[in-house]
Formats: C-alpha cells, sequence, structure tokens
C-alpha cells in the first residue's frame, strides 16, 4: 500500500506542479498588461502636465524639465509601476492562488461585486450543468460503446463510428445555437435564455414561503423548473459529447473482448452479461477512465462557450461578460478557476485509474496524464 | 469402456474478407473415460480452433459448419446458447488455456475467479466457493494464500497450477489443454506433466492434450490424432503412432524430432511450407510435400480409414476409394 | 536509390489511401476545398472581401435577408445600373414652364410580396435651386405624391431628402425611400392625405402606428381599415416609381448610377444584418481555415514528433526531464489560457497561430515518445546495431520511418482541433477583427441575436462549414490510420 | 593491464586453433534506486545476468550455451557484440586483419598481432568486429525490418562496412547469399517485403543476412525454436552445411537440450549467469554430473510413448529465483537435492561459498562442491592448457 501512496502524491504534485506554472503565467501576463496599460495612462498624463507648463512663462527649460521629471516620478510610484517585477508576480500569484482578486466593475453575476464571489456563483453553475451533462454521457455512452461493441461493424456501430467522426469535428456552442432555433425560435418549446431561472427559482421559494403552494408541489416546480431552464445547455453538451465517448468505449472493449481471459470466462459458462460487465467492463475500465478522461475534460472547454450562447449563468457567461467589458482581472480569476476544475477532475481520475488497477496499486507509478 | 466424448465429422470455417477459412475439416474421433487423446500439429493447423470448436466458443468470424459434439451423449452443438452455458460449459467440459499469463483477467485476485464456477454454476456462497479454491489450490500443490493475490504476482509455473486447478473445479467429464506447456521452461513443463498425470489417476479424469511439441503428446497421449491443413491425417494409439506410422506426414514428423537419447540418426525433415488454408492445394493437402504424392493424391481428397482397429488414416496409400470419410468411426 | 523508395513508398501509400472508402470521400472534398480557397478569386469577389469591414459598401444590401432559394414569394431584387437600357428603367427629360426636369422611373412588378426598400444613388450637378418630385404609381392606376407637387407651392428641394446644399452641388446623392416613407414627416404630409382620399379611415392612434408600415400599406390593397386588418392583402401589378428632378439650372445634369428595388431575400446564403453577403465570407472562411488548421497541425505534430522521438530513442535523465515537461504542457487546459493571451496581446490571427502551436505539441510528442521506446526495442533495430549501423543511422532509417505514417495520420486528425480552437476563440470576440473566419460571422450572429431572431442562414452554414471542413480531414486521418501499421500505437 | 590477462594473452597467443576466449565476464545491470533507497544509503543493487563466466571457441567449431530462460546465455552472446553493456571481463578474440586495421585506424588499441580484446574496446568502436562476429535472432518475425524489401535488408550490412563494391557486385553478394540458404531463384525474392514470407524463409534470409560479410563466428540465438519441427530439421542442416563451407564457428544458443546434441561439439549448460558444467555434449547429455545438468536433462520430454505410464523424475526444489536476488554461495544450492541429502558434510560449502570449477574424470568442468576431490581450476586458462 505504501507505493500506492506515492502513486497518488506522485499524480497530485505534479498535476499541483502545472497548475502553478499556469498561475505564474497567468500573473506574468496580467502584470505584463497592466503595467503596459498603466504606463500609458502615466504618459498620457505626463503630456498634458507638459502642455501646461509650457503655458506658464515663468519657468525657466531647465525648471519645467526637472518639473516634470519628478512628476513623472511621482505618478510611476503612485501606479505602483516601480518596483521588482519578480515580485510583483509572485503577489499576483498569491492573489490569484487565493482568489483575492478584488472587485469588478460592475456586478455581472451573484449579487456582490466581488470577483471572488462572482467566480463562485458561476462556477456553482457550471458544475452542475457540466458534471451533470457528463453524468448522462457516462452512462448512455457507456451503454452505446457496449452495444456497439457487441456487434461491431453492424449498424449501430457504423452509425455510431460516424457520429464520433462528426462530434468530433463540431462546435458546440454552434450546436447550441442550432438547438436555440430549433426548439427555443421555432418550437417554444424552451426558453431562449437560462438567465431567468433564478428569478423563477426566487419566485417559486417566495411562494412557498407564503404558503401558497404545498412542500410537495414546491419540490416538483423545483425540479422542472431546473429542468426547463437546463433542457437545451444539458441535451447539446450530452449530444456532443458522447459520440467521441461511446466511441473510445467501444474501442477499448473491443480490444479487451479480443483478450484471453474473456474467452475463459465464457468457457467458464458464465452468461454474455456476465462476461460483458463482470470481466469485460472491469477490465476495461482502467483506459477507459485514461482515455475518456481527456474526452469529457476537453468538453468542458465547449461547454463552457455554450453557456454564452444560453445565457447559462456559468463561468463561460462570465468570461464572454469579462471579454466584452474588458476585466483583465475577472478573466484572470476566470481562467485559474477553469484550470482548477480541470486538474482537480484529472487528479481524481487519475487516483481512480490507481485504484481501478491492480497492476499499479501494488507495482509502482504509472502516470495516466 | 464408455466414450465421454464423441466428434463427427465437425468442420469449423473463418469467414474472413478474403476468404473463407477452412481451419478445421471433417474431424472424428472418439474420447473415451479416464483417456488422454493427444491432437498434435504444427502452428496453423487448426488444433486451436478444433478446440474451440468442441466448447462452442469458436471467435468470429468463424463458426461451425457442421458436424456432432456428443460429451456423455448429449449433442452439444445443437443446444441453444443459455443451455449449453449452464449445462455443458465447466461442468461437463473445461478448459487449460494456452499461455496462462492472458487465461486470468489481471484485476481480479486469482481466488476469485476460481470461484467464480462454483459460484455460477453452483450456487455457493462466496465463502463457500473460497473454501472450495483453497482445496482446488492444495491439490495443484500451491499454497492457498494464493487466492488472494492478483495474476501478475504469480510466477509462470504458478499461473499455469492455478489455470489448471480452475478447470478441474466442477470435475468435468472432459479437460481439454490447449498448449499447457508452450510457455514453460523444462523443468517447470514436467512438474506441470508430472501434475496432470497424477490428477488424471487420482480424479479419474479425460483429457484432450493439444500441443505442436511431439515429445510433450508422447508424455501424456494414450491415443494421437496427428492434424495437417484443417483434418485429421492419421489417428491411433500412441505406441503405433509413434512406432509404426501410416501416413507419410506423421512418419516424417516423427523422423524429424531430435532425440535426447539413443543412437544419433540423420534427421528428416519435410520439404517445403505448410499450405495456405484460404487457397489450399487441391486433393490430398499433404501432396505438394509427400515424397509418395501420385496423380490421385493431387486431384481427390483421400477418405478417413480405420486401417486395424482404433487406428485411422487419411491417405490413399490405405484408401480403397470404398469407405467414405462419415462412415469411419461406425 | 533511397529516393526511389521513398517516392514508391508514397505511390504506395496514396493508392492505398484510394482504396479506403472514407479515404476517397475525404480525398475529395479536401481536393474541394483546396481548389475553393486557391481559386477563390476566380469564383468569388475579392472586393467584397476586402470591403468586408467597410460598411459603406454593403449598404445597398437587404440587411439579415435569407437566401432566395429559401423563401418562395419573396419579392428578389431589381437592380438597374445607370446608363444601362432595361424594361425597368424609363428615363425623361426635357423642359417645362421653364424648368428643366430629368426623370428616372423604376418599374417593378409585385406578385405577392413587395419589395422592402428602393434605393437609388445618382450623381447630380446644378447650380440654381433644385427639386425633387417622387410618386408612385400603383396598378389599381392609383397615383401618390411622396414629395411636394412642383405645380404647388409646396415643392421639395434636394436638401430635404438628400440634406445637400440646395443651391449648387454636384455630387452623389442617394435615397433608401422606405426609410424615407417611413418618416413620421412624410407620413403627415403625403401618406395620410392621400389614405383618406382613398376612403381609409383612420383613427389619430392609427397615424403612430404608420411608422413602421407605411412603405408596406403604399403595396397593398386598399380597404377602409387597412390599418388594423388581420391579413394583408397585396396588391399585384406593375408598380412605378418615379423621380423627378427640376431645376431653373439649364446645365443641371442627373446620372443614375443604381437603383435597387430591395427583395427580402439575398443571394445563396442571404446577408448578415449589415447586409454583407455571407456566401463570400462562407467562402472565403475556407482559405483560413485551411491556413490555420495546416499550419497549427504540422507545426505542432512535426515538433511533438520530433521531441518525442528525440526523448524516446535517447532516453535516460534528457527523456525523463523532455517527457515530464511534455506532460505539464498536456495538463494545461488550453482554451481558457488562450482566451487570456487573446485578451492581452493583439489577436492577429498569426498569435492565435503561434498559440496553437505553443499548446499543441505535446500530445504527439507523447505517443512518438512511447513509439520510438517500443521501435527501438524490437529485435530489428538491435539487429541494426549488430551489423554496425549507427546510431543516426537507426534513428533515420528505422525508426523514423515507422513515425512518419503517424505522424501523416496525426497531422490530419489535429486539423479540425485547430480549426475549432481558433472557431471558438473568434466566436469569443477574440479573433483577428481584420480577416474573415467561420467563428467571427457566428460571433457577430450571437451579438446580433440571430438565434433569438430565427436568421437561421446566418447561424446554420458557418458552423457547418467548420464540421464539414474538420470531418473531411478526420476521415483522411481515418484512412491513413486503417492503412498504417496499427499495432505501434497506444 | 593486469597481470592475469597477460598470462591470458600469451596462452591465447600459441593457441592457434582457438578465435575466441572469455574470461570473466561479467553483465550486470543496476536496479532503478528509488529515492528513499539512495536517503537510507542502501547499495546499489544488480541484475547479475551474466556472472563471471569463462569459456573458449574453436575455429569450425560449434559452441553451446544452454538453458532455461534467464539463465544468461542470450545476454552471453550478445555481449560478444557488445550489445549489452559489458561489466567486467576478458575476451580474446582472432579478428580478420583488416578488421584489426581498422580498429587500429578507429585509434583502438589492439593487444595482440592477431587479436584483439573485444571488451576493451569502446562500444562506438566496435563497428569493425562485427564484421567478424554476427547474430541470428531467434524471432523471425521481428528481427527484420518489415518497412525494407529483402534486397535491401541484405544489401544494408555491406553498405554500412563500406566494402569496396560496386552496386553490381553488391547484388551479386546478395544473389549469392540468398543462394548460400537455398532461397532459390533468388530473383523471386529479392523484391518481397518481410511480411510476404514465411517464418522458415524469414530465418533464411536472417542467417543469409548474418553470413554476408563472411564473419569469423556467428552467434545463433534460438535460430530454430520458433519454426515449425517439420522444417527445423532443415535449418539446422543448412547451419551445418554454411559452417562446413565457410570455415565458420557457432555459438549456438538453445534451450532444447536434444537440439544441441545434433550439432554442438562442446555444450556450457548455465543456471542463473553461471557455467554449472562444461564440456563434451554427447558426454554431458548422456551422462550429467552437476546436480542442475541432472535434472535438466531429467526433465526433457521425449518420443517415446511408454513414458506415459510413469511419472518423470526431475531432481529439483522450488522455482528459478531472480536474477536480482542471487542466492549466496553456491547459487544452485537452494534447489539442490544433493545438497538436501548430504546437507550435514555440505552445509559448511553450498551456502557459505562459491564452488570452483572442478575438472571432471572426461575432461569436463563442473561448478559444484560435491566434486571437491578433483583438480580444481580458478580461471579459463586453467581448462585452456588442458
Amino acid at each position: 500500500m505504501a507505493s500506492l501512496g506515492r502513486t497518488i502524491a506522485v499524480q497530485v504534485v505534479s498535476n499541483l506542479a502545472a497548475l502553478i506554472i499556469i498561475v505564474a503565467l497567468i500573473s506574468a501576463l496580467l502584470v505584463f498588461y497592466s503595467q503596459t496599460i498603466l504606463q500609458g495612462v502615466v504618459v498620457e498624463m505626463v503630456q498634458e502636465f507638459t502642455r501646461n507648463l509650457a503655458r506658464n512663462p515663468a519657468l525657466t527649460p531647465e525648471q519645467k524639465a526637472q518639473l516634470i521629471n519628478l512628476y513623472q516620478q511621482a505618478l510611476e510610484v503612485r501606479f505602483g509601476l516601480v518596483g521588482n517585477p519578480i515580485s510583483k508576480v509572485y503577489h499576483m500569484m498569491i492573489n490569484i492562488l487565493t482568489l483575492n482578486l478584488g472587485s469588478s466593475r460592475n456586478v455581472y453575476m451573484g449579487n456582490s461585486a466581488s470577483i471572488s464571489s462572482q467566480i463562485i456563483f458561476a462556477l456553482k453553475n457550471t458544475v452542475i450543468l457540466f458534471f451533470t451533462a457528463t453524468l448522462i454521457s457516462i452512462v448512455i455512452g457507456l451503454a452505446l460503446g457496449l452495444y456497439a461493441a457487441r456487434k461491431p461493424h453492424g449498424i449501430i456501430d457504423s452509425l455510431l463510428s460516424f457520429f464520433a467522426v462528426l462530434s468530433a469535428s463540431l462546435p458546440m456552442w454552434w450546436v447550441g445555437m442550432l438547438m436555440l432555433l430549433v426548439f427555443a425560435f421555432w418550437n417554444h418549446w424552451f426558453p431562449a435564455q437560462s438567465m431567468p431561472v433564478y428569478f423563477a427559482i426566487q419566485q417559486l421559494s417566495q411562494a412557498y414561503h407564503s404558503g401558497s403552494i404545498t412542500t410537495l408541489s414546491y419540490i416538483l416546480e423545483y425540479i422542472r423548473t431546473w429542468l426547463y431552464y437546463m433542457a437545451l445547455p444539458l441535451t447539446t453538451v450530452v449530444l456532443v459529447s458522447i459520440g467521441g465517448w461511446a466511441y473510445i468505449v467501444r474501442n477499448v472493449v473491443i480490444g479487451k473482448m479480443a483478450e484471453d481471459f474473456v474467452m475463459t470466462a465464457r468457457a467458464k459458462g458464465l452468461s454474455e452479461r456476465k462476461v460483458l460487465f463482470g470481466h469485460v467492463l472491469r477490465a476495461a475500465s482502467p483506459p477507459i477512465v485514461t482515455t475518456a478522461a481527456l474526452s469529457l475534460v476537453s468538453s468542458l472547454g465547449g461547454a463552457i462557450i455554450s453557456e454564452t450562447v444560453f445565457g447559462w449563468p456559468g463561468m463561460g457567461l462570465l468570461f464572454w461578460i469579462a471579454i466584452t467589458n474588458s476585466e483583465p482581472m475577472l478573466i484572470a480569476g476566470n481562467v485559474y478557476v477553469t484550470v482548477l476544475l480541470f486538474i482537480i477532475t484529472i487528479i481524481i481520475l487519475n487516483i481512480l485509474y490507481v485504484f481501478l488497477d491492480p497492476r499499479i496499486k501494488t507495482s509502482g507509478s504509472q502516470q495516466v496524464f | 469402456m464408455t466414450a465421454v466424448l464423441e466428434v463427427e465429422n465437425l468442420s469449423t470455417s473463418y469467414y474472413t474478407f478474403r476468404g473463407m477459412v477452412k481451419a478445421v475439416e471433417k474431424v472424428s474421433f472418439k474420447l473415451e473415460k479416464e483417456e488422454i487423446l493427444g491432437i498434435a500439429g504444427e502452428s496453423g493447423c487448426g488444433k486451436s480452433t478444433l478446440a474451440w470448436s468442441l466448447m462452442g466458443l469458436v471467435p468470429p468470424p468463424g463458426r461451425v459448419v457442421e458436424g456432432s459434439v456428443k460429451i456423455d451423449g448429449i449433442e452439444v452443438l445443437s443446444l441453444s446458447e443459455s443451455e449449453r452455458r449452464k449445462k455443458i460449459l465447466w461442468e461437463k467440459i473445461s478448459m487449460i488455456f494456452q499461455g496462462a499469463i492472458n487465461a486470468f483477467n489481471p484485476v481480479y485476485t486469482v481466488g476469485y475467479q476460481l470461484a467464480e464456477p462454483f459460484i455460477y454454476h453452483k450456487n455457493y456462497s462466496k465463502k463457500e466457493a473460497f473454501e472450495k479454491v483453497k482445496e482446488l489450490l492444495k491439490m495443484v500443490g500451491l499454497n492457498p494464500e494464493i487466492e488472494k493475490r492478483y495474476p501478475h504476482e504469480l510466477s509462470g509455473g504458478m499461473k499455469q497450477r492455478a489455470v489448471i486447478a480452475m478447470a478441474l473445479a466442477l470435475e468435468p467429464s472432459v479437460i481439454i489443454a490447449d498448449e499447457p506447456t508452450t510457455a514453460l521452461d523444462v523443468v517447470i513443463q514436467s512438474q506441470i506433466l508430472n501434475l496432470m498425470k497424477k490428477l488424471k489417476q487420482d480424479k479419474k479424469l479425460s483429457f484432450i492434450f493439444i500441443t505442436h511439441d511431439m515429445s510433450v503428446i508422447a508424455e501424456m497421449a494414450d491415443k494421437v490424432a496427428i492434424m495437417y491443413a484443417g483434418r485429421i491425417v492419421e489417428l491411433g494409439p500412441s505406441e503405433i503412432i509413434f512406432n509404426r506410422p501410416y501416413h507419410p506426414y506423421t512418419s516424417a514428423l516423427i523422423r524429424s524430432i531430435p532425440r535426447l537419447r539413443g543412437p544419433i540418426e540423420k534427421l528428416q525433415y519435410i520439404p517445403g511450407e505448410p499450405p495456405n488454408l484460404i487457397s489450399p492445394p487441391p486433393g490430398c493437402k499433404f501432396n505438394p510435400r509427400c515424397q509418395y504424392a501420385e496423380e490421385l493424391c493431387k486431384k481427390e481428397e483421400p477418405g478417413f480409414v480405420e486401417v486395424e482397429k482404433g487406428h485411422f488414416v487419411r491417405c490413399w496409400k490405405y484408401d480403397s476409394g470404398k469407405q467414405s470419410s462419415g462412415g469411419a468411426m461406425k | 536509390m533511397s529516393k526511389r523508395r521513398g517516392s514508391s513508398g508514397f505511390r504506395r501509400f496514396f493508392s492505398d489511401l484510394r482504396r479506403t472508402k472514407v479515404g476517397i470521400v475525404g480525398l475529395s472534398l479536401l481536393i474541394l476545398f483546396l481548389g475553393l480557397a486557391i481559386f477563390f478569386p476566380l469564383i468569388g469577389n475579392m472586393n467584397d472581401i476586402k470591403n468586408w469591414n467597410n460598411l459603406q459598401y454593403w449598404r445597398d444590401n437587404p440587411k439579415a435577408a435569407p437566401p432566395c432559394w429559401a423563401v418562395g414569394n419573396t419579392f428578389k431584387s431589381i437592380s438597374v445600373t445607370g446608363g444601362e437600357y432595361t424594361s425597368n428603367l424609363i428615363e425623361r427629360n426635357g423642359e417645362l414652364d421653364g424648368f428643366k426636369y430629368i426623370s428616372y422611373s423604376f418599374l417593378y412588378n409585385v406578385e405577392t410580396q413587395p419589395p422592402i426598400d428602393v434605393i437609388a444613388r445618382f450623381n447630380i450637378s446644378y447650380s440654381k435651386p433644385t427639386y425633387v418630385y417622387i410618386t408612385m404609381e400603383r396598378p389599381d392606376g392609383k397615383y401618390i405624391s411622396l414629395t411636394g407637387n412642383p405645380e404647388s407651392s409646396e415643392r421639395t428641394s434636394v436638401f430635404d431628402l438628400f440634406g445637400v446644399d440646395p443651391n449648387s452641388y454636384s455630387g452623389d446623392i442617394r435615397i433608401q425611400l422606405a426609410s424615407y416613407v417611413n418618416n413620421m414627416i412624410t407620413i403627415r404630409n403625403y401618406i395620410v392625405p392621400w389614405l383618406q382620399s382613398n376612403n381609409v379611415t383612420l383613427r389619430p392612434q392609427d397615424v403612430f402606428r404608420l411608422t413602421n408600415v407605411a412603405f408596406s400599406i403604399l403595396h397593398q390593397e386598399l380597404t377602409p381599415n387597412i390599418i388594423n386588418a388581420q391579413n394583408v392583402t397585396y396588391l399585384s401589378g406593375k408598380y412605378n416609381v418615379t423621380f423627378v428632378f427640376y431645376s431653373n439650372d439649364k446645365n443641371l445634369s442627373v446620372a443614375l448610377e443604381k437603383a435597387i428595388v430591395l427583395g427580402g431575400c439575398y443571394g445563396i446564403v442571404g446577408t448578415d444584418n449589415m447586409g454583407r453577403d455571407l456566401w463570400m465570407g462562407l467562402m472565403y472562411g475556407i482559405r483560413w481555415a485551411l491556413i490555420i488548421g495546416f499550419s497549427v497541425s504540422i507545426m505542432s505534430v512535426l515538433i511533438g514528433g520530433i521531441y518525442g522521438v528525440v526523448g524516446g530513442y535517447f532516453g535516460g535523465k534528457t527523456d525523463e526531464i523532455m517527457l515530464r515537461t511534455a506532460q505539464v504542457f498536456y495538463s494545461i487546459p488550453v482554451l481558457p489560457i488562450l482566451i487570456l493571451l487573446a485578451v492581452i496581446f493583439r489577436p492577429s490571427i498569426w498569435n492565435v497561430i503561434s498559440m496553437l502551436i505553443i499548446f499543441g505539441w505535446p500530445s504527439t510528442a507523447l505517443v512518438t515518445r512511447s513509439m520510438a521506446l517500443q521501435i527501438k526495442e524490437e529485435t530489428y533495430v538491435e539487429a541494426a546495431k549488430a551489423i554496425g549501423s549507427s546510431s543516426s543511422r537507426i534513428l533515420f532509417r528505422y525508426i523514423l520511418p515507422q513515425v512518419f505514417p503517424y505522424l501523416f495520420a496525426s497531422i490530419a486528425l489535429s486539423v479540425p482541433g485547430a480549426i475549432l480552437t481558433e472557431a471558438s476563440l473568434s466566436f469569443l470576440g477574440l479573433g483577428d477583427p481584420s480577416i474573415v473566419t467561420w467563428g467571427r460571422i457566428l460571433n457577430e450572429a450571437e451579438v446580433a441575436g440571430a438565434t433569438i431572431n430565427g436568421y437561421w442562414w446566418w447561424v446554420l452554414p458557418p458552423g457547418l462549414m467548420i464540421t464539414i471542413v474538420g470531418m473531411t480531414f478526420i476521415l483522411i486521418g481515418q484512412a491513413l490510420d486503417l492503412i498504417l501499421n496499427p499495432k505501434l500505437r497506444r | 593491464m593486469n597481470v592475469d590477462k597477460k598470462e591470458l594473452m600469451e596462452l591465447f597467443s600459441n593457441k592457434r586453433d582457438i578465435v575466441l576466449m572469455v574470461d570473466g565476464l561479467k553483465v550486470w545491470f543496476p536496479l532503478k534506486r528509488g529515492l528513499s533507497d539512495i536517503l537510507k544509503g542502501r547499495p546499489q543493487r544488480f541484475v547479475r545476468a551474466v556472472d563471471s563466466i569463462s569459456f573458449f571457441v574453436r575455429e569450425k567449431e560449434t559452441f553451446c550455451l544452454a538453458g532455461e530462460s534467464g539463465c544468461g546465455k542470450t545476454t552471453t552472446g550478445k555481449s560478444l557484440l557488445r550489445l549489452v553493456p559489458v561489466t567486467d571481463g576478458v575476451g580474446l578474440f582472432r579478428a580478420r586483419k583488416e578488421t584489426l586495421e581498422d580498429l587500429k585506424k578507429n585509434g583502438v588499441n589492439v593487444d595482440g598481432e592477431d587479436y584483439v580484446d573485444i571488451f576493451a574496446i569502446h562500444p562506438k568502436k566496435m563497428k569493425p568486429v562485427r564484421r567478424d562476429i554476427q547474430i541470428i535472432y531467434q524471432d523471425p518475425y521481428g528481427s527484420l525490418n518489415p518497412r525494407y524489401k529483402i534486397l535491401d535488408i541484405l544489401k544494408e550490412p555491406l553498405e554500412i562496412h563500406k566494402f569496396q563494391l560496386t552496386e553490381e557486385e553488391k547484388l551479386e553478394t546478395v544473389y549469392r547469399a540468398l543462394e548460400t540458404v537455398k532461397l532459390k531463384p533468388p530473383e523471386d525474392f529479392v523484391d518481397r517485403h518481410p511480411h510476404q514470407l514465411s517464418g522458415g524463409q524469414r530465418q533464411r534470409i536472417a542467417i543469409a543476412k548474418a553470413i554476408i560479410m563472411n564473419p569469423k563466428i556467428v552467434v545463433a540465438d534460438e535460430p530454430v525454436s520458433m519454426l515449425d519441427v517439420s522444417i527445423r530439421a532443415e535449418m539446422l542442416e543448412l547451419l551445418q552445411t554454411i559452417k562446413r563451407e565457410r570455415g565458420l564457428s557457432y555459438i549456438f544458443i538453445t534451450h532444447d537440450l536434444a537440439v544441441s546434441r545434433y550439432i554442438c561439439d562442446r555444450i556450457a549448460i548455465m543456471y542463473l549467469g553461471r557455467i554449472v558444467e562444461m564440456g563434451d555434449t554427447r558426454r554431458i547429455i548422456e551422462n550429467p554430473l552437476h546436480p542442475y545438468t541432472k535434472a535438466l536433462v531429467a526433465a526433457i520430454p521425449e518420443p517415446n510413448p511408454s513414458n506415459r505410464l510413469r511419472m518423470r523424475d526431475v531432481p529439483i526444489k522450488g522455482e528459478i529465483p531472480s536474477a536480482a536476488n542471487i542466492p549466496p554461495g553456491c547459487r544452485f544450492h537452494p534447489r539442490c537435492v544433493e545438497y538436501e541429502k548430504n546437507i550435514e558434510n555440505l552445509k559448511s560449502k553450498c551456502p557459505l561459498q562459491d564452488p570452483p570449477y572442478y575438472v571432471a574424470e572426461d575432461g569436463r568442468l563442473v561448478n559444484c562442491w560435491l566434486f571437491e576431490g578433483n583438480k580444481k581450476i580458478e580461471k579459463a586458462r586453467g581448462f585452456f592448457i588442458m
């Protein structure tokens, strides 16, 4: 078991190293960015000052030059442009890691202008959407992949292969736009914007607290409201990520089906169900986890962008708003949290992998990613 | 003596993109109780496919085309899949697989995989099943503690013993051993062979022993079937097969084996290569490499003829042309 | 010698590629797209692309118009260029009461739907006060004056309509008739009296509701409650819109440059809300998609391939460090980082491409490394050492030839990802604003609320192009995969 | 240069019929050390694949290295071509004149007038020696570059070694080599790829590739064990014919003692990286002396059907330990039946000290304490004198 602990430690450390590197990169970029912007402000203010001075005939040119110089230095100190850039990056890193990012100009999400609370609000919604979608994809994708693997080159299998090829080049957010066109514009089945979910929920809880509806109908209505507003984004994410993932399951399962132990299991008189679920799928689980992890996690990017299409109040929409309103700190915080989400997912999957494969559990390290 | 396994006219083909491969064709033999039938042949002659056909487990794109397989008098091939699974597989016929390294699922403990037959066929509880597993492991000379280990933690010899233990679990009528010692070193091989001999005596087992190694066959088999290009070309008691074979292929094969003891004679070899089974030669499949081949051999395939009691040959030298291949067993 | 082998290997490779079905489909699509990208100037209009950001250029097109094939009964645009003879244009000039007049009549036929606008551009020159008179003659024989009558005292000056100096001007003038007609002043002065004279009942509040529909009402059957009618019926037949310019100036000259009776549809895939021809953007997008796809995939696969092979072949500490570095890069989610970079640096397309390369190489590197490790252990490589081959010979003649086919497949397979990522960035508004890409078109569609307004022609085609181009490369990649030794990859 | 090597060289100079003499060859692979191993100061551990072995090969002789898998026989063979890192040892090889000259040109210090210590040459400068010592691999499916045609495979050695040959002469050499291995007519084969050939044909190509540079020694690493029995004999005969025609010496590596009986002049039985018995092949197989050899011979099945009626008595216990964990003293003693029988007499020897080599009656060497009364020798030069 010692080696198990060690393997997990290696995973965690190397992934956290990646996180630190990314945060350092973000911080350096931000410091660089703010420096350039502020530098421009200083230059403008100094020019203004110079023009004002020029109108004053009482000063000699040397005095003017000296005054301008002093003014510039004072400005640079005021804007924090002097000092060691490395220490600035370091402080920025600390701020980002602790999500101590100050406030944004306006409240974009949640109910506070503090960047961290906005991001947490958005993160919560992204997690709700993305993980629900992932769960659904896993279940349907597994079923689909297994079914296709049992009859390779059959109709379902060919369709699945085509679907996998298709979804590999499908922009998820575009599918989202199509969804809106079809189900919100042409057939008014679902709302075009998901943002109002919060108002709907608020009204609902007000109605509940005022006692006009029963607990049961409150719960049902609560779930219905969420599903109503989440349906389109959820379907989009599931639809686009499921093809590739089912295809991976299919390939891994077909590979495992060819192995000798499957023949052994069949010869032992196990039912096809037992063979498939008990032996093949169990043995296929480590590689499935490895490859699927990437396919699912890579759909995170698409999912995030799709949020902007649906107006789902998550990280993606926050990105969109922050970009439109040029709020670099908000973007930086958002990037950091997205990366964090990604890396935590990878760490969890890595650990899961270690537990799934007894060969690694007992005999040492193998990194999945 | 009663036959525990009767195979008649069994043919199995693979339907590949490049054409149909007749991997096993018109194979007939009987296995008596407490007997070991050795099936020998070179790589690609169809011995493993024959084993899979007996179990009804030919991997796609292959399937059994015709024939009958009777175990304890039950016709296996006509049973439905679920019936075969419940009544025949592992209870009546089990298998020791080639390459024990891969016969175990790497993610389960050895004990669990040995216990599975008890759980699924006998409805034992887990605890009961694991008690049985311990007995089995002891029987094949392994430490019962091994049940908690994963396959990759065992040495090749230990794994092979465990695979044998697994095959014996439900005390089946027939055990097929497909190249059980090929990957092992000679010392381990001799231990495993001794174990199998001992188990055969103690438990009164009937084996089908498949290997390419004629010396190993001689160590084990009471009766030997020599396969060439999907057909059994000669079948008979091992004394006859090894000491005075009839078929030209058998006799050349026996004379090509290097011997450890006795006078050193010049080794024989068979010129040419085994045929490609997608486009086999017409007539007797051995004719291009046979020194006695005549015109007839190149045109028509000989029948499987009983030349003396219990000794069958598929060669024009011994076929008068009257006996059809199917009726030879009767 | 080795060159000959190389070429024969290539030939075999491509003949194999042609033999697989997916390969044929992929290859023919690729050839089609390459052709479209290279020969764009022949099939499209380069000026459209050059002026993509110049909104003036597009002002004569209908805005957010669907493609014509998709809408059955829409009025199809008629365009008349000055100096050409067409049956839609009648040009007259002469003198009357001391005025020199020049008139242009545009004739158009309405079947079920009226045009959405009449746009006319003239080149005019005068040095004395000049006036305009616009009338419309409908199929039912009714006339309507849309400006002051020349015979009355309320003549309409060019200033009122075109905003140019009424006394002396020389240059272009332009009018969009619908917006002129829908103007409240025009409605009060000309439309309401005309409607009343035709027995249409008008309540005071109805006048305000005319601001959006006045131009359309000009084309309707006149019924007493036309404004509140549920079903609109248009009057079919020939309409004649006449622009008369008249002036005391004997040297008045008016030349028609272009007149467009604007329909409600446009071209093959319609227009966006700026009136841009989406077909051009769509076709030109192929170029950028291929440039982005190829440059990113080729560069990142080559860099990654060489990196991996070098690490795998030489092994040891170097390999360890190289492997860890690649893994760190590999576990970075690209999109958020790219977003940040694009926000901070000016998102020129070459910046985007370089960033995609920087984050794109590790996956190839990891695969080729494991391939190199595996090939290195093959007996035939040791056999090559045994006959005295040098390291470089083994690297170039044994390992790279085994890895290269994989790299080809991998180039093809990583094209869609590059195109997708760039499109995603552009969709977020972080693309290069100076070029026309599909992602950008979709971004503009999103900003303009295309989905809420049902502008499907603006949303559907660009995404479809991204998908089809991506699929082309995946098909080719899969075909290559089938042909090449699959057992080496993991 | 130590005294031992000097003495050895003197001996070697006089024994003109010997082409290769190996003394004290060790191939140890270091095991990976974890961080905690380094911190705790644990010593570096090794897999002792080959652990101090000595042998010699006469001209036109087939010398056999036999043993179970993992005994170090293949590593020994590869170490002669320096395909594995050699830890220690002397390997005097009587090379061709041109080879020695090329070595000198490369700045290699050539010790004798007609021989060289192949273990003293830097692996990067081994190229000329690889003309003289060649290898045939066990696996005919893996040892040929799948992307090359047969012509290119066979031409490659000629190109690497820059023999002064024109393109026609190279082609001619390739054709001759193909004819030698009985692939006739050669035109039919030169344009094929390896995957278009059968296992037997591929192994012939491998043989042709090994002999195309006219080597003096060919290391044949289980050349027939993956082939079908019916063509095995033909391949062995081909090897014998080539040996006769070209005056080669073989180092024949095999796990199959029956095969070695047909082809080998002298045999060395290896166990866990050590030669336990060495001498005339037939006499060793007929009358094995070392307890391990006894077990090995007893374990081999024979094509005799009466064997099925009896249990095979193999005098050995347990399983082979890992080469990373070689038992102290005689490495065979934990499995030795003789040791168990005479534990009282032997417990002061076998578990504690590595046995030396003793000369048995017929001149063979046995690495066992049971033969303590016999004449004892330490190093190769000992049996060299005989």
